[in-house]
């Protein structure tokens, strides 16, 4: 139970507090409801194992030749689910980017951070970080390098975007 | 009003679906409906998703599944109907085919609810009907609200909780031999009686599971059908019906001798009528029907609302074993939602399936001899309901064009 | 982040763990996203406001004369929103009940509660918890009495039925 | 097809509505088109209503909605396209009244999103895109997915922000007479300019606000519409259209030179060709658009993704004042997206809403005649992007029966 409405309700016996700009009275719900995640990953566990090993993977379809990023195990233009694993080899040029200053809540943690999108050797695009000393060196098309890398404050491993 | 008739299906396992993301699960109904069809993704001309989320991550479920499944760059949208979602996905692609805008749609109903913990799916259905006036305060579960029900029809019809048990008796019966059921384990009425009480008077085994699943259809106007098919399955009417968001307002449940969903009835009479069905007489009409099942109680409620038994004798039909194949009418011989399992937004769609399958008397291939209605009427419905009567969509398939 | 999360990274450097009934692999979200909701109450204040006296008030539309409970300000009937307060007497007759025993997780820490709807003398019918000793003595169409209750831990202001 | 026609339209007042709940919100817009239709709630054969959620606590809003606005016992459903929600909505309308289903369709697009604190309501907007592989490791939001987009127009075309503050400068000119809208101030390219970074290169500024808000509209079949209205505002034509999810897989915006949406062409030109109109001519046929301008750069793409202009020649447009009122083509004279506010799910409905009201010449009663378009074709366009072009709906409304 939030604070406010804690005090409200001590004071006024219902969670009723007055909004702040307007002086309307606004109800807190006490129930506050927590929504955490999980996904199931066995169809392209490949991908997670390879970031362990430094890698980045794609799919490619052995029937029909149609490449992924992100990486499916499915291929809905030939109805097949036959895929080869291809580690990326990192080499990319900058299509476009963004440096984010107002975060999710979820991100509020985190440095402003550059978020880029590069045309990969091998055909796909990824969307990933980019890490740069200094934004005004970014510039059109230039060549970046796709890497894993672990990300703090969490440790987890990622993939991430760096001058070349 | 150009026909419109369902020329593809498809269908995932039903379960927790631990294996799959979202559009991974919906990829096995999708792919199997296209297959059935023997057309590829970019025929489509429209995608209509049904599901219901906020248990699972992707908020946009209608475009991931969209881009998975290969339907891009087509028109697509997500339909919402609590439960009932996937009856209300169908309504909205056969209006788009029956207007004449497109003339083939793709309907994937598909929900992946164990990207929650099970507790917050409950809570999350909980909140449900009126949040601020039934949860926020009061608490109410989805069984509490069906529970409401159950207790009604006791203090009503001498109802007995063995008698709700036979419901999940013979849906669990049947679902054994559904190789999409999420359950596959026949029970006998000791074990509902002996389970834990979730919402008195409703236990466990008066329950759906929460479950994680797909089911898929193509749609199609009567001059591409014909081209796709020999045994168009069409659509021959749609009923569909809104009840309160409180319960408490519900004038007939609550006022008369009567334990019923008002919207139920509403959607079976519109459905009826546009079928030129006799409500009195309905059952004969129909060889199979797929109920909402949510609860041993909605079955039980479902046969008087669509008219299979009048009031207070859905009672009769279920000690005379007359929901069971070869009785009056089967119902929810595919293993109902009790027992197949209960992915929200795919529920309706799944109906649907069974139904078609039924119809084209592939469900025997599927499921068994035992578990093939007889196909003589040419006629199926599907009873979907969204929460408690909060929506309500009845919708009847037959083998006959429904315009001459 | 979750403590499994956590541990997982540390191991693995993912937040991917065994699900531990299938062994699949699952990714642990580490954005777990918060809700909770407030209501603006402006139109119906005066609902809150008879809380906080021991009132339970439903509205009766002066034009068409339709009455609601829950109290609302505008009428679908007429298109008016000319609105009586009327507090109810209390007086009412069951209808139906449960007793939920599997909970919501925000509301875990009571216990099993008893949910009934009522017939009340003025013609609405109010859902609420009934308080009642023993749940057996629960009779149809029994008398009770509906009153405004502080719901504890929380202390907040609600109303409730109990036997007459 | 049959034809049909918008004969009722109503709006609530933009913002933060703290003063209502979304069912009192809600009966804002429809009590007004009710009294605009002269019907009432018990004449509607259906209800139904574009609304996102998430950000509210009713999790069936178009059940609650029914119940206060009055319409059940008929059918319903929710209708989700993320910000083309409305259109989407207008879209089931459309085919469930042109189908023969139904004679008179009530649409509610509505959205309470100040239930959320702000923070909440970004981060859940940020969730719309692809959850997994954009979301959980990179953090995006809203205004990040679309300066992507500016990054790459600037890289191409030599946009300025300067540009995109011009933008911004002629939607809140014209919000400022909408007495609906969320903004009633006016402002400069400075305002614009000195505002901080929201996500580079867009600013505070580039964006359109948070905002709860509803929009109703009545659709009727001819014969009805008829009966109901001297001055029916038919629709024309819709056109639909799904972009992929992830943004890295856009061919288009990312392998050529070009900036748009994929699926925002898609749309128009099917619009365009079921309407027929001439896609590299389009802005000859409007006297009046609405377009997406959830960001400034949003505004721009329109532009080009409409045919209203060459690919790169949208600044032109800018620059010459060529969408003020009297120019080339009116947009966003209603104060659009940005200034009006963007409350989701009522978007689309909000832009049928401005064009019914000018096509039928009642604008200026209600904002004045600086901003009542002239109308000499009797037609007028409203584009509606759900996400970055993962949905997008174009929707032609005309004086004209589209069928003779
Ligand atoms: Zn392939
Ligand atoms: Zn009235």
């Amino acid at each position: 139970m939030s604070d406010l409405a804690k005090k409200s309700i001590k004071e006024k016996g219902l969670p009723l507090i007055e909004e702040p700009k307007t002086k309307l009275p606004l109800y807190i719900s006490l129930r506050e409801l927590s929504l955490r995640y999980h996904f199931g990953t066995a169809k392209i566990q490949t991908f997670f194992e390879g970031l362990k090993e430094g890698k980045v993977y794609m799919t490619r379809c052995r029937k029909c030749d149609e490449k992924f990023f992100p990486p499916q195990a499915d291929c809905p233009k030939c109805l097949e689910s036959d895929m080869e694993w291809i580690p990326l080899s990192g080499e990319g040029e900058l299509l476009t980017c963004t440096m984010i200053t107002v975060k999710p809540s979820t991100f509020a943690h985190y440095d402003n951070y550059i978020v880029g999108i590069a045309q990969m050797k091998e055909g796909v695009r990824v969307l990933a970080w980019l890490q740069i000393d200094d934004p005004r060196k970014i510039k059109p098309k230039m060549k970046v390098r796709l890497t894993t890398v672990r990300r703090e404050p969490e440790h987890f491993i990622t993939y991430e975007f760096a001058p070349m | 009003m150009r026909d419109v008739a369902i020329v593809g299906v498809g269908h995932s396992r039903f379960g927790n679906r631990y294996d799959v993301r979202i559009d991974e699960l919906a990829w096995e109904a999708v792919r199997e409906a296209l297959k059935d069809a023997e057309l590829s993704a970019k025929d489509m001309e429209f995608l209509v998703v049904g599901c219901t989320g906020g248990w699972s991550a992707e908020s946009l479920p209608a475009v991931i599944c969209s881009e998975y499944c290969g339907t891009l760059p087509k028109g697509s949208m997500r339909v919402e109907a609590a439960c009932a979602t996937g009856s209300a996905a169908v309504a909205v692609a056969y209006n788009l085919v029956a207007s004449g805008y497109v003339d083939l749609v793709l309907v994937l109903g598909v929900e992946k609810m164990y990207e929650s913990p099970g507790p917050v799916q409950i809570e999350l259905i909980g909140r449900a009907g009126n949040y601020f006036w039934e949860f926020e305060n009061f608490g109410m579960t989805f069984p509490a609200y069906y529970a409401l029900h159950a207790t009604g029809y006791m203090w009503k019809h001498g109802l007995k909780e063995e008698d709700l048990a036979q419901i999940a008796v013979k849906n669990h019966f049947y679902a054994s031999m559904n190789p999409k059921a999420q359950f596959k384990k026949k029970i006998v009425v000791d074990t509902v009686m002996g389970s834990r009480y979730i919402a008195w008077p409703l236990k466990l085994f008066d329950c759906c599971p929460l479950t994680d699943g797909s089911a898929a259809l193509i749609l199609a106007s009567e001059s591409v059908a014909r081209k796709i098919t020999d045994t168009p399955v069409w659509i021959s009417a749609i009923g569909a019906s809104t009840g309160t968001g409180n319960l408490s307002k519900r004038d007939m449940f609550l006022n008369l001798e009567y334990s019923g969903l008002e919207s139920a009835v509403e959607a079976a009479r519109q459905a009826y009528k546009r079928a030129g069905i006799d409500y009195n007489n309905a059952a004969k009409h129909f060889d199979v029907a797929c109920v909402h099942d949510c609860f041993t109680i909605a079955e039980l409620m479902a046969y008087e609302d669509l008219g299979f038994c009048k009031r207070g004798e859905g009672l009769k039909l279920i000690r005379e074993k007359q929901t069971y194949n070869g009785g009056l009418i089967p119902v929810n011989i595919d293993g109902g939602l009790k027992a197949k399992g209960h992915p929200i937004g795919a529920t309706g769609c799944s109906m649907m399936y069974s139904l078609v399958k039924q119809l084209r008397q592939e469900y025997r291939e599927l499921a068994g001899r035992e578990a093939q209605a007889t196909i003589r009427k040419g006629r199926a419905l599907a009873h979907n309901i969204g929460g408690t009567g909060h929506y309500a969509y009845v919708t009847i398939l037959s083998l006959e064009k429904p315009h001459k």
